[in-house]
């Protein structure tokens, strides 16, 4: 059955693809590609799973960033308890935050994260004793096994970030097959319907914020490992629309669709540094035509090609004043 | 013949794009003297490679990289945002020759790697020189500082501080502000309501400049005003309109020097750009002055060895003036009080 | 008055109409019977504009409406009491009695008449105007919904499953309603569940099976086929 | 920090609220009829400021004229952009309109530096340096004018939408479309209003406050988020709730920088949000959503 | 019967502003019996069912849900007890197929949660295995099982109806609150509804019924309750209701009952 060995192959390409590049610049876009597919399909169980927004989740990959070098720096916390930490911690902040604002939905909720977020980038920018403030930290060890094992080269950052993807995005296809994952759909769709079904609405949501916080965490100090250098930046508003472009273009609520997204956004803005000052406007524009030829994502254009006609609903209201 | 391939790193989009151009077009206008000169190292030409870091220091990492690995350049400049230069220069440390502009940030040449120059003097060794200048000549009693929220803005204060202090100016008080910031009104009602002598503005951005200084009279402050060092550019003159007339700074650029390889510079300039020549312009110029001259001199564009031990070897003398190395790659060169008259930016002689 | 000619409709790509023909007199009381997925919901929504037609064509009082957007056709008389309702919830019902004039098509009664002939018909909704829509009750909401469509002053009604949520009681009241319009000279056609009901009220009646036309006759001579008697009468 | 201080850190933030009325209640508009989280907003900001400059520059108008005419020009963008980013997607989930906005609004940041030019401009004002004094308290002609036009405007915004059927039909359309459609109502129509109202009034923000301190390409994303935390503050849709969430987002801002910190001032602004929308969900003058 | 009735309802009363929406309603539905809610548009049948399931709180009045007091409580843990409710107004997952929303609603009964769905345990497999069987035979009960693959939303009002069922059934419930199951069907599926009823309470399913298509009615249930106006005005056999003259005049009108 080719269906159930597509999986396999592309994670046998995706270990391959170094070893066909050895320029190690390609490497570097592979770490960044694996790091935002981590943190995209972190974010995309808040977006695709539980369907709320969130316009804070920059600021969690930011403390899992914050967490690894300073543990790592003045505590000399070895790296893969600081990568746990990191997990934890940012899964702290974000039962918190979750716990006082998940109560409420919509907008109201996106914006409550992106007041959340500024805080704590704000936190960051001036706790000076702490985080060093806007000149961030630099010179963060790189991740290491005790003294058995240094992850020092792209290519090996690389097989890290490909190892978080692929167990993460295996623990979300493992989700979406159970009844845990069922109720977040419910939730995602119709919250009373679920409620009615049984489902404890805030608790679900809660606990999708929490594992997608945490994950951005780790991704994170994976992140503050490679890069060696964070500046407060990395909470800014830049990687909260990155993220969110990411997921969506990709296609919410699917597994390849974050993935994906997070190539187009690394690959595209490099194969448009060509065009010189051009290049952020045709990304953008290309980012536009994207969403509205194929409002779904581009994981829609499976379907669209593939899809059975007689299954699928058109918009609801089709036709509404055309 | 292959042309030498400078990798340049700045801002060209967002918030810091405009000095990104400005620190460009001062490179293009010397690439352009040094070609029709007939390039170096018999006749090779110098070619410019531009990269976009939206003065963001993981973009800056990223386009290091690229130029490093991909586009095989032979040399980068950058660092015109002290948070990306802080980050570029783990990664261009030890493989290639790296000169930093315009970051002020102490740090970047603090460990002093073995091929990294920067031509900026470092914000203390700015204050060193202003705070002199302030003491003596300025004649104010109490000053308020406004300043930028980054490790700059903190270092400043802290230098100045101390400083004014040793000569008996006090120090009434200091607000940080944001680099997003587009009003200013609060912090400078609250700082007019200390009645200092004067307020001393540190900003890096242009724009933030302008609005501050705008709004400083706009509150009716009537007293001193004094610029940051390093920050006064024909741009900022234009914008701020009469708000920054009088008003001092220190700069290694004096726009008015008779030094022909300024002159040059300027003309070239002038013929390829609109934009009024600049302090940052003039850097990114003198480093490709720079870079023209040590590769000539070793022989090789990629013997970083020997390349960095010309840089070091002796004093340069380029458009600003004479300019000579320390062993951790920072650069001494002269510092220049100006002052804007009449809408123009003019040294002083002290 | 009416004319559909063998309209096609598509979700997507994928067909439910296919190809179908009717004809609605002036004055008269038309009724559409189908199973639940036949297309009845489908073929009211193409009328007032909702929907567009892949081809066909379809023709109001001797003008194409088919390339019309819903506002152009409520203005011209044709107006359409959707199913389930599509009311403005955190609207009062009063606003709801005025939206339902703003396009109305001009002639016979005036505004004002018409929201005292919809209160005296409803008195419910004269005692709740100021309650929000979405609080009302279903069979409330339903009544509020007709009342907006009879506020656009129509020509020719299309009402979809009207006696939804309704009361036995409210039910009888929206029999004599359809009854009453019909004498006002107002064309009318019901796509009713209570097949029973609209078989009763109609003149004539169309049967919808899966997007085709499959019978067509006057209403008493369906109330007795076998075939109807089965399929939506029930035994 | 004694009294005539304090009058005058409120008077700032009263001005600087203006600010943020007149962007949020654009951004308010479209938000509470279209259901659109419109990220683009402030490039419409952005495009008034700019307008305004070149109107003043190329056209050698006088400030007046030229903040018109910049106002004008924008709301008939406005038009643009709806027909071609919005009103094509207005049946697809909201994050897909969310991302259609963001790409827009990086299309005309992005654009605009490089049509504008980077280089930070200055739309000269003859009211931008004259001073007013009320008192002892102290403020530019042109801060008392954006105080004023922002007054005047919004009334007018809030009879338009009271006492018009149009503003009725923006409250249905944004409530059930289909169910508008089938009433009568021009759906298409509404869209277009509504972006001409919203666009109109950031450009006449931009216009408006761009003379108070320089303007560059990307000024837009600051307005939009200050926009954003106004119109949930005061209350999705809610034009009020705009005026009093803006005119208190600005004094808060102003006091905290005054007398706490003006680095956290932003955090603080955030922090009072996030107690309000503890408190009241719906925003200040909002109602609870049903569904 | 002598077993304790599965709900107990005591001078239920529910207040909106000024309105009261039910006022001092008690009833008691028996293990294994089918009781009718009528009473006119607005007399409060929606909210007598929002309040006893939990979408909202009473104002006064306890309701005693299989022996438990379980006035106030959220709607998630009556429904894990095993009350479930269908919707007036239909409420599905819209964007879900038809045969995913039957699973949906499977929650409350599996155990096997997400790291046995991550290690594919031997109970994981059986347990989804089995929900797949009771989603097809929900469908199956509701006539849908040839729609199971179209999207909630693509399906016309009369399946949507059908497929709220088959949710509410999916979910196994011990009480089956439905409010207007008919609405939206013709007499012939009014019919096949009732013996769909019939067949569920032969499961040993209790049900609270509101409806408006007499014919279902007087079709199913064994007792009836009739509302008016918040106030409970009769109760009785089906026959004995149609009979009462209050009822006809608040309610019934002209409308021929026939059984
Ligand atoms: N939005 C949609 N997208 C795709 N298919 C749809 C959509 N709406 C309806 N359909 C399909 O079109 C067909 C006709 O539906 P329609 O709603 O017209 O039926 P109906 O005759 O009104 O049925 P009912 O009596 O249940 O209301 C059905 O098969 C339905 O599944
Ligand atoms: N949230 C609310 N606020 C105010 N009034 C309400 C609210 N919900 C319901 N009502 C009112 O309470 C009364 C009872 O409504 P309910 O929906 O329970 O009626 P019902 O018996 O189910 O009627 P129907 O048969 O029409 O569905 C109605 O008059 C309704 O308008
Ligand atoms: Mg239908
Ligand atoms: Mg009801």
């Amino acid at each position: 059955m080719p269906r159930t060995l597509l999986p396999f192959a592309l994670i046998a390409a995706a270990i391959a693809l170094p070893v066909v590049t050895g320029n190690t610049y390609y490497h570097h876009l592979l770490v960044l590609w694996m790091l935002f597919s981590l943190l995209a399909l972190s974010l995309n169980i808040i977006v695709g799973y539980i369907g709320e927004l969130s316009f804070g989740h920059a600021a969690f990959f930011g403390i899992g960033a914050y967490v690894a070098a300073i543990m790592g720096m003045d505590l000399g916390v070895p790296g893969v308890l600081g990568l746990v930490l990191a997990g934890l911690i940012a899964g702290l902040f974000g039962f918190v935050i979750g716990y006082v604002s998940l109560r409420i939905v919509g907008p109201q909720f996106a914006i409550l994260t992106l007041g959340f977020g500024s805080i704590i980038h704000t936190i960051t920018n001036y706790w000076v004793d702490l985080t060093r403030g806007p000149m961030g930290i630099s010179n963060i060890p790189r991740l290491a096994f005790g003294d058995v094992y240094v992850f020092t080269s792209a290519r090996e950052y690389y097989y890290l970030a490909l190892a978080f993807v692929i167990a993460f995005a295996y623990a979300c296809h493992a989700l979406m097959a159970s009844r845990t994952g069922r109720a977040f759909i419910a939730t995602r769709e119709n919250a009373p319907l679920a409620a009615s079904l049984g489902v404890d609405v805030f608790r679900m949501k809660l606990l999708g914020f929490v594992v997608a916080t945490a994950v951005a965490g780790v991704g994170g100090a994976v992140y503050a490992h490679y890069m060696t250098v964070i500046t407060p930046d990395v909470m800014s508003l830049h990687y909260m629309a990155a993220l969110i472009i990411m997921v969506i273009v990709g296609g919410r609520g699917t597994i390849a669709g974050p993935i994906i997204g997070a190539l187009i956004y690394v690959g595209l803005l490099e194969l448009l540094r060509a065009v010189g000052p051009l290049r952020l406007v045709i990304f953008a524009a290309l980012l536009t035509l994207s969403v509205i030829f194929l409002p779904g994502g581009i994981v829609s254009l499976w379907r669209r090609v593939f899809g059975d006609p007689e299954t699928t609903a058109a918009a609801p209201g089709e036709g509404v004043g055309r | 013949q292959e042309p030498i391939r400078i990798g340049t790193i700045a801002p060209l989009s967002g918030p810091g794009a405009f000095d990104g151009q400005l620190a460009v077009e001062g490179m293009e206008a010397m690439v352009a003297i040094v070609n029709d000169k007939g390039g170096i190292l018999g006749g090779r030409k110098l070619e410019l490679v531009k990269y976009d870091d939206k003065g963001n220091p993981e973009e800056g990492v990223s386009a290091a990289k690229r130029a490093m690995e991909q586009d095989d350049v032979d040399v980068i400049v950058g660092g015109w945002f002290s948070s990306v230069a802080l980050t570029m220069k783990e990664v261009t440390r030890d493989k290639i020759l790296n000169i930093m502009t315009s970051t002020q940030h102490p740090n970047t040449t603090k460990e002093g790697h073995k091929y990294l120059f920067r031509l900026n003097a470092t914000s203390n060794m700015m204050s060193d020189t202003y705070s002199k200048f302030i003491c003596d000549k300025m004649g104010v009693k109490t000053i308020a500082f406004i300043t930028i929220n980054d490790d700059y803005g903190r270092l400043e204060v802290d230098n100045y501080r101390r400083l004014l202090g040793e000569c008996g100016i006090e120090v009434l008080g200091n607000e940080f502000y944001n680099k997003e910031d587009t009003d200013f009104t609060t912090a400078l009602t609250k700082l007019r309501a200390l009645n200092p002598d004067a307020i001393y503005v540190s900003a890096i951005n242009t724009a933030q400049g302008a609005t501050i200084y705008r709004q400083i009279r706009q509150i009716g402050y009537k007293g001193t005003t004094i610029a940051s060092a390093g920050n006064m550019n024909p741009k900022l003159v234009e914008l701020s309109g009469p708000a920054l007339e009088g008003v001092y700074s220190v700069s290694l650029f004096a726009p008015d020097s008779d030094n022909p390889k300024l002159k040059a510079w300027v003309e070239q300039y002038k013929k390829m750009f609109t934009n009024e020549p600049s302090f940052i312009g003039s850097l990114g110029a003198q480093a490709v002055e720079l870079i023209a001259g040590a590769m000539e001199e070793a022989g090789d564009p990629r013997d970083y060895d020997k390349i960095a031990a010309a840089l070091r070897a002796h004093p340069w003398d380029t458009l600003l003036g004479t300019i000579t190395f320390d062993e951790i790659g920072q650069a001494m060169q002269n510092i220049y009080l100006v002052q804007v008259k009449d809408g123009k930016i003019t040294s002083v002689s002290n | 008055m009416l004319e559909l000619n063998d309209i096609v409709v598509r979700y997507g790509r994928r067909e439910v109409i296919h190809g179908l023909s009717m004809k609605v007199g002036a004055g008269e009381v038309v009724t559409l019977v189908g199973s639940n997925g036949a297309g009845k919901t489908t073929t009211l929504k193409t009328i007032s504009g909702l929907l567009r037609p892949v081809s066909g064509t379809i023709t109001f009082a001797g003008e194409r409406i088919d390339t019309a957007q819903p506002h152009e056709i409520i203005a011209r008389g044709v107006v359409h009491v959707p199913e389930g309702r599509l009311l403005f919830p955190d609207m009062t019902v009063r606003e709801h009695i005025e939206l339902g004039g703003i396009r109305a098509h001009v002639g016979g009664r005036s505004h004002a008449e018409r929201v005292d002939w919809v209160h005296e018909l409803f008195p419910i909704l004269q005692e709740r105007r100021d309650q929000k829509a979405g609080t009302l009750s279903g069979g409330q909401q339903q009544m509020l919904a007709i009342a907006r469509g009879l506020m656009a002053n129509p020509r020719c009604l299309m009402l979809d499953e009207p006696s939804l949520g309704l009361a036995p009681i409210m039910v009888d009241l929206l029999a004599d309603t359809i009854r009453n319009l019909h004498e006002a000279g107002i064309t009318i056609l019901l796509v009713e569940q209570r097949v029973d009901l609209a078989l009763r009220l109609a003149h004539r009646g169309y049967v919808l099976e899966t997007g085709r036309i499959v019978i067509e006759d006057s209403a008493d001579v369906l109330l007795q086929d076998p075939r109807v008697k089965a399929a939506y009468l029930g035994a | 920090m004694d009294y005539v201080v304090l009058m005058q850190q409120i008077t700032n933030g009263l001005v600087n609220g203006m600010t943020y009325v007149l962007i949020a209640t654009g951004l308010t508009l479209v938000f509470g009829v279209l259901h659109i989280i419109n990220f683009a907003h402030g490039e419409f900001y952005m495009l008034g400021a700019f307008f305004t400059f070149f109107a003043a520059q190329l056209l050698g108008l006088d400030y007046i004229s030229a903040a018109i005419v910049a106002t004008i020009g924008v709301a008939v963008l406005g038009i643009l952009a709806n027909r071609l980013f919005f009103w094509p997607l207005r049946r697809e989930h909201e994050f897909t309109v969310l991302l259609s906005s963001l790409g827009l609004a990086l299309l005309l940041t992005n654009g605009g530096e490089l049509i504008f030019g980077a280089d930070p401009k200055y739309i000269p004002s003859p009211f931008a340096d004259e001073v007013v004094e009320i008192g002892q308290v102290v403020m530019t002609q042109q801060r008392a004018l954006i105080f004023a036009v922002g007054a005047v405007v919004l009334v007018l915004l809030y009879l338009f939408i009271r006492h018009t059927s149009m503003g009725r039909m923006m409250r249905a359309t944004a409530q059930n479309p289909e169910g508008a459609a089938l009433t009568g109502v021009n759906i298409r129509n509404v869209y277009t209003v509504t972006f001409i109202l919203a666009c109109g009034l950031a450009a006449l923000a931009g216009a408006l406050v761009g003379p108070t301190s320089m303007i560059f390409p990307t000024v837009g994303s600051w307005a939009v988020l200050k926009g954003f935390i106004v119109v949930i503050l005061g209350g999705l849709g809610s034009i009020p709730g705009a005026l009093i969430g803006g005119l208190a987002l600005g004094v808060v801002e102003s006091l905290a920088g005054g007398y706490i910190s003006l680095g956290f001032a932003q955090a603080i602004g955030y922090a009072i949000i996030i107690v309000v929308l503890l408190w009241r969900p719906q925003g200040l003058f909002g109602h609870a959503r049903r569904v | 019967m002598s077993e304790r009735p599965i709900l107990e309802v005591n001078g239920l009363t529910k207040t909106f502003g000024g309105l009261t929406a039910v006022s001092d309603v008690s009833l008691t539905v028996r293990r294994g019996e089918i009781l009718g809610v009528i009473g006119p548009n607005g007399a409060g049948k929606t909210t007598f069912f929002n309040v006893i399931a939990g979408s909202m709180p009473p104002t006064s009045g306890t309701v005693i849900y299989d022996g438990n007091d379980c006035t106030g409580m959220r709607a998630d843990r009556m429904a894990r007890l095993g009350m479930t409710r269908t919707f007036q107004i239909t409420s599905l997952f819209p964007s879900l197929s038809a045969f995913d929303n039957v699973r949906a609603a499977t929650y409350r009964t599996g155990t096997a949660g997400w790291p046995a769905a991550l290690f594919r345990t031997a109970r994981w497999r059986r347990e989804e295995q089995a929900v797949r069987e009771s989603a097809m035979k929900a469908l199956r009960f509701v006539e849908l099982d040839r729609r199971a693959d179209v999207l909630a939303d693509a399906l016309s009002y009369g399946e949507q109806r059908r497929l709220e069922i088959a949710i509410a059934l999916a979910a196994e419930p011990r009480l089956l609150l439905l409010d207007e199951p008919a609405a939206g069907m013709n007499p012939e599926e009014g019919q096949r509804l009732v013996g769909m009823i019939r067949r569920i309470r032969d499961e040993g399913v209790s049900i609270l019924l509101v409806e408006h298509h007499m014919r279902v009615v007087m079709g199913v249930c064994d007792r009836v309750v009739v509302i008016d106006h918040g106030v409970k005005i009769a109760e009785g056999t089906p026959r004995e209701v149609v009979d009462n003259p209050d009822v006809i005049r608040v309610y019934l009108g002209r409308e021929a009952v026939g059984a």
